[in-house]
């Protein structure tokens, strides 16, 4: 088992390693000069040429790359043009209402498509099955942004039923703790604004969720298939458990082993995609920020936003992995010598 | 929900056990339909989709115009049949590209030794660390907006899935009994590769990719959406829907029809590609025996 | 004996749904079989031995069932879900040919043999006592603490007598085994085999074992029916079948199999289409 | 005794630390069936990889006809397994389900050369087909559309298609009905009278084995436990595990099951 996170550990400083480098690369390959993007715009020729020398262009591509390395290492990713502030505070000031939102959004998808894809699998081959795809394939099928507007028209605009916008009504305050609105509000023990924070998280985690209900849904449903066909559901049937126990306690069990690594890749994806959700819903975020970055052509940000995503995706890497270890006993025991394995057979 | 949903929900209904023929059937005329769109659409739109005339700003659907028109008196029936032309192409560029790369490196890495191996693996999980659509936006903002760039970008960030797939399909073929039979026959390294193992672990991949042509879509107009993607005044549906997002409710048509458009090209593809799977998936067939 | 059967199976007829059509698989099986008595059902693969098994559990939602199969008296094929669900582990246990497929692999041996007690309100601790008294009588050394490892760590062998335990820790009448031992070795095969019969005479337990192995079958069962395209050929004591079988398929059968001390000179038998034995091609 | 067709000396093999082969050594006349018997894990299957070289022992030697097979380059690998072929168990497994019979056995005959002209390649994989039981109208279908046994067939009817010396059978009839395990024993009984084909015989059925087998060596945890001719190894077995397998092995006659020693 020790085998395994170790190789996990190793895994992720290279992938980490991987990324600065892509990053890296990324301001290189900039048209025009690079000193002008990381200085701004409308930088006077001092400006660019004090960033020049501080980010040292001039020298050679391996040094620049050393320089780097050293700056990201104390947490220094450069200052952002448009906020005037390290890109590292920035990110983490936004990171946290990003995070919550994306795990509104993970609720949401395993609350729909876990039972989903059970209910497709026990009906296999019949109506209700191929129903049930065809749902998951209009969610798989829904642009996130569109999706966004057209729940904002319909609930906030006409219906009025949900904020059209923002993490919070206006003129209600939350304490900042966690940066989660949500969260904050709860701890504060302010019940009507964690009522009206999550009033404004239902439509974009809504729309944040649609596009990943399908993988989830579809993977579910084959490793449901596979454990539904299997000899050992057969005979939990034989030994006269309900239909109920045999599905969820037999079938479901195993077939969360597969589906457990897809939504923890889900966790990065999910918080990449808040770059079409939070800009459509007026949410302050990593998404926004990064939107905003690349608009203004601010580089430093968009490569800080990209660095962190990158990390918190490794994390979750690593996070699904201990998942795993908990869920699939085998790997608990396939990393080292199965401790008592049964070498030979008993005399015959 | 558009008629041709609710059409396929109650075809569906109807069917009973493993054939839904009609379910494919749907899909499969969407397809057709919008690939034709593609195609044939600029020559069928009834205006010039580029046409500004402020006069006609956000007129509602009507006969003149069936979409009704935008902010700037753009006739949106016109500008959606373009940007099938606009998007289609784009998606295929990215699909093809990143099977090419996908398949190339998956494939050495699976029948290389461990080194190549291990070294491809950690490169494409690099690949996978990131969402595309946010390695694309970074690519984007260093390449310039733009939807080349987006192309480029959205290649480049595509083809590790391909390249994972490709490796778990080359390395269970590999390991087959008759590419054993093949290697105590004589059949040499080449012959062995391209004859035996190649076309029979790589011919599901098409299914990964028909499914792939929908989610492209829909990072390509996001990208659009955002601003890096596909410039004003293009018809590209993403920045369609963004050029029109803050007059959503007072002309709704103009935001709604070129989504619509976009949902229901991707849906096909889905379908299309859902069918595909079905139709190769061992564990339903059994179940149809 | 007592007089009545314990199952009497009338004219069983099973087909499955097809785009083309229902397919009969199994066309009218008559089949008794006294309490505490060992019967086979013989056959090559496609003969529809394993299908008629099974029926008597009901246990495929695809199949189409029709005839009789009297359990203690009760006509299986016309009860209620919930009352066959009692009767699946309480009267009729079941054991299927692989054992690492028969085994959850994310549950502890001792969770998937207490749960045919827990699931009839068996106290939690009563059922873990009587889990791990009966795998320690089926040969499981130290089950106390191995009942709480999980499936891949026990051998082919092992597996298998976890499956049995968990087929028979409720008691049942009756244990239908789908090739038991197909997948394991002969020494452990013989060993399993031993075990069943055991247990069959331990507990009086009726066993319906359903396999290819005309081998076996001499050793296990006392009557046995041949079966092929979905009917029984022949019926009989295991010493009618071997000794002066009647029916010429179960002749050319006999004649296919090689055994240890048999003339090698000549060619082992050939089955012809209709099932006689045809000279050897 | 001519000199022996296959000498294999002192196989070693070891997977992932765990001793599969532990000095194996045995030889193959011309024109003789050798059994080898045992236990699943007992390293059967892997010598046979060994001597075909699917797989790489840690040491040992194995000389076909003479010539070193472990030590052979690409190109006399090539000319040594013209001389040895191999029958696998899993009939819808071991035959590639993209090409017709006719490429199958054709394969062969292109890759060493035998028959460079297609159209001469496919009348001899008709004859080929013929000397297993089956006709030519086969040619042109894939492997799904055939049943277990026609199959085995058809790779029989491969692997004789470079006319090789030794044929290595890795437990060919145990997933097979017993009418068809009979063709198929029938089948390698006639080929080895008539072609004084060797065959190298992977099996775990010890009735099978009796039946096919002129010498049996029988193989446990990864060592030969004994070696002998049939009526050695069945009549009077000297090594006790060997004993322990004949008296496990199901008897199908009533009257003499009845009275065997019951496995402890």
């Amino acid at each position: 088992m020790a085998r395994l996170l170790l190789r996990r550990l190793v895994t992720s400083v290279v992938v980490l390693l991987g990324l600065a480098v892509v990053t890296f690369l990324m301001t290189q390959v900039l048209p025009g000069d690079p000193a002008r993007a990381a200085a701004g715009r409308n930088a006077t020729a001092e400006q660019v040429a004090a960033v020049a020398a501080r980010l040292g262009l001039d020298r050679p591509l391996w040094d620049q790359f050393l320089a780097y390395m050293g700056r990201l290492l104390q947490g220094d990713l450069g200052t952002s043009v448009f906020t005037q502030r390290p890109v590292l505070e920035d990110v983490a000031a936004m990171l946290p209402s990003s995070v919550e939102l994306v795990l509104a959004a993970m609720v949401i998808n395993i609350a729909v498509a876990v039972p989903l894809g059970t209910y497709a699998a026990w009906r296999n081959g019949r109506a209700a099955d191929a129903a049930a795809r065809l749902i998951t394939l209009l969610g798989a099928a829904m642009p996130v942004f569109w999706l966004g507007l057209m729940l904002q028209l319909l609930f906030a605009a006409q219906l009025r039923v949900l904020p059209l916008t923002g993490q919070l009504s206006f003129g209600k305050q939350v304490p900042a703790i966690t940066g989660m609105t949500s969260v904050d509000a709860l701890l504060g023990g302010d019940l009507a604004a964690f009522g009206d924070a999550v009033a404004h998280l239902v439509l974009p985690a809504i729309t944040l969720a649609a596009s990943f209900v399908a993988v989830v849904a579809r993977t579910v449903r084959s490793s449901m298939l596979t454990a539904l066909s299997s000899d050992y559901i057969q005979l939990a049937r034989a030994t006269g458990a309900s239909e109920l126990r045999v599905v969820v306690l037999h079938g479901l069990r195993n077939a969360l082993v597969p589906a457990s690594t897809i939504l923890g890749m889900q966790l990065g994806w999910m918080l990449g995609s808040t770059v079409l959700v939070e800009s459509v819903f007026g949410r302050t975020g990593i998404g926004a920020y990064a939107v905003t970055a690349v608009l203004q052509n601010d580089l430093y940000a968009v490569i800080g936003t990209v660095l962190v995503i990158g990390v918190v995706f490794v994390l979750a890497n690593i996070a699904v992995d201990l998942v795993q270890l908990w869920l699939n006993p085998r790997l608990r025991h396939t990393g080292g010598r199965a401790r008592r394995t049964a070498r030979t057979e008993v005399p015959a | 929900m558009s008629a041709t949903t609710t059409g396929i929900a109650t075809g569906v209904a109807a069917r009973i056990r493993h054939r839904v023929p009609f379910v494919e059937g749907a899909a499969l005329a969407v397809a057709v339909v919008v690939v034709a769109m593609a195609a044939v659409g600029p020559l069928v739109a009834p205006h010039d989709p580029y046409a500004v005339n402020l006069t006609d700003a956000l007129l509602p659907p009507s006969a003149e115009h069936w979409f009704g028109t935008d902010a700037n008196g753009r006739d949106v029936l016109s500008r959606v049949l373009h940007g099938a032309r606009v998007t289609l192409p784009a998606t295929l560029v990215v699909i093809a590209a990143s099977t090419v790369i996908g398949v190339l490196i998956g494939t050495v890495a699976a029948l290389g030794g461990k080194v190549v191996d291990e070294v491809l693996m950690r490169i494409t999980d690099i690949g996978l660390s990131l969402p595309a659509i946010i390695l694309a936006l970074g690519l984007s903002a260093a390449l310039g907006p733009g939807l080349s760039s987006a192309v480029i970008a959205l290649s480049v960030t595509w083809w590790p899935g391909y390249a994972r797939l490709a490796r778990t399909l080359v390395r269970e073929v590999k390991d087959a009994e008759y590419v054993d039979a093949a290697r105590v026959l004589g059949v040499p390294q080449g012959r062995l590769i391209f004859r035996h193992i190649l076309p029979n672990a790589l011919n599901t991949l098409y299914v990964q990719t028909t499914v792939d042509v929908g989610a492209v879509m829909l990072v390509i107009s996001g990208l659009s959406f955002i601003g890096v993607g596909a410039q004003v005044p293009s018809a590209e549906w993403g920045a369609m829907i963004a050029g029109e997002a803050n007059n959503l409710t007072n002309a709704w048509w103009a935001v709604a029809f070129p989504g619509l458009a976009l949902l229901l090209t991707a849906l096909a593809f889905n379908l299309v590609g859902d069918w595909l799977r079905v139709r190769n998936d061992p564990t339903i067939r059994r179940e149809a025996r | 004996m007592s007089t009545d059967p314990l199952l009497r199976v009338r004219d069983l007829r099973v087909s499955y749904p097809t785009p083309a059509g229902p397919a009969q698989v199994v066309h009218g099986v008559d089949l008794d079989l006294a309490p505490g008595e060992r019967v086979a059902l013989v056959g090559e693969s496609g003969s529809g031995k394993s299908v008629t098994a099974r029926a008597v559990l009901r246990l495929d939602p695809d199949a189409r069932l029709s005839g009789r199969i009297e359990l203690e008296g009760v006509d299986l094929l016309k009860l209620p879900p919930r009352r066959m669900r009692e009767i699946r582990g309480g009267r009729v246990g079941l054991v299927f040919q692989d054992p690492l497929a028969s085994l959850n692999p994310v549950m502890t041996i001792g969770r998937q043999v207490m749960q045919p007690l827990l699931i009839r309100g068996v106290p939690r601790k009563v059922a873990r006592r009587r889990a791990v008294d009966l795998l320690e009588r089926l040969g499981v050394r130290d089950a106390e603490h191995r009942a709480d490892d999980y499936p891949h760590q026990f051998s082919g062998g092992m597996r298998q007598r976890v499956v049995i335990a968990i087929a028979v820790i409720a008691e049942p009448a009756l244990l239908i085994a789908d090739e038991p031992t197909t997948a394991l070795d002969v020494r452990v095969q013989a060993r399993v085999l031993e075990l069943l019969r055991e247990l069959a005479d331990e507990r009086g337990m009726s066993i319906l074992l359903i396999t290819h192995d005309l081998g076996i079958v001499a050793g296990f069962a006392q009557r046995a029916v041949v079966m092929r395209h979905g009917r029984p050929v022949e019926t009989g004591t295991v010493e009618q079948i071997y000794t002066a079988p009647r029916d010429p398929y179960t002749k050319a059968l006999l004649a296919a199999v090689p055994r240890i001390g048999g003339d090698v000179t000549r060619p082992l038998a050939v089955i012809g289409a209709a099932g006689e034995e045809k000279e050897g091609s | 005794m001519s000199e022996p067709l296959l000498q294999v000396r002192d196989l070693v093999k070891t997977f992932g630390g765990r001793p599969v082969l532990a000095g194996v050594s045995f030889d193959v006349a011309p024109g003789e069936v050798l059994g080898l018997v045992g236990e699943s894990g007992s390293g059967k299957s892997t010598t046979a990889r060994c001597v075909t070289r699917l797989t790489r022992p840690d040491s040992g030697q194995i000389l076909l006809g003479g010539r070193d097979v472990l030590a052979a380059g690409r190109r006399e690998l090539r000319a040594l397994r013209a001389d040895m072929q191999m029958v696998f168990q899993d009939p819808y497994a071991s035959l590639n389900p993209r090409m017709t019979v006719a490429e199958l056995i054709g394969e062969p005959l292109l890759v060493h050369g035998l028959e460079p002209d297609r159209r001469r390649r496919r009348e001899r994989a008709a004859e080929l087909l013929e000397t297993v039981g089956m006709t030519a109208e086969h040619l042109d279908r894939h492997p799904r559309s055939f049943s277990g046994g026609q199959r085995q067939r058809i790779s029989i009817a491969r692997a004789l298609a470079v006319e090789p010396r030794l044929l290595i059978c890795d437990e060919p009839v145990s997933s097979l009905d017993v009418s068809v395990q009979a063709q198929v024993l029938n089948l390698l009984r006639d080929l080895r009278e008539r072609l004084g084909l060797s065959i190298l015989f992977i099996a775990h059925d010890l009735a099978v084995v009796y039946y096919l087998c002129d010498r049996v060596a029988v193989m446990l945890g990864g060592e030969l436990a004994e070696i002998g001719t049939r009526e050695q190894i069945y009549g009077d077995p000297a090594h006790p595990y060997t004993r322990s397998l004949l008296d496990a092995v199901p008897v199908p006659d009533p009257a003499l099951a009845r009275q065997r020693p019951s496995s402890t």
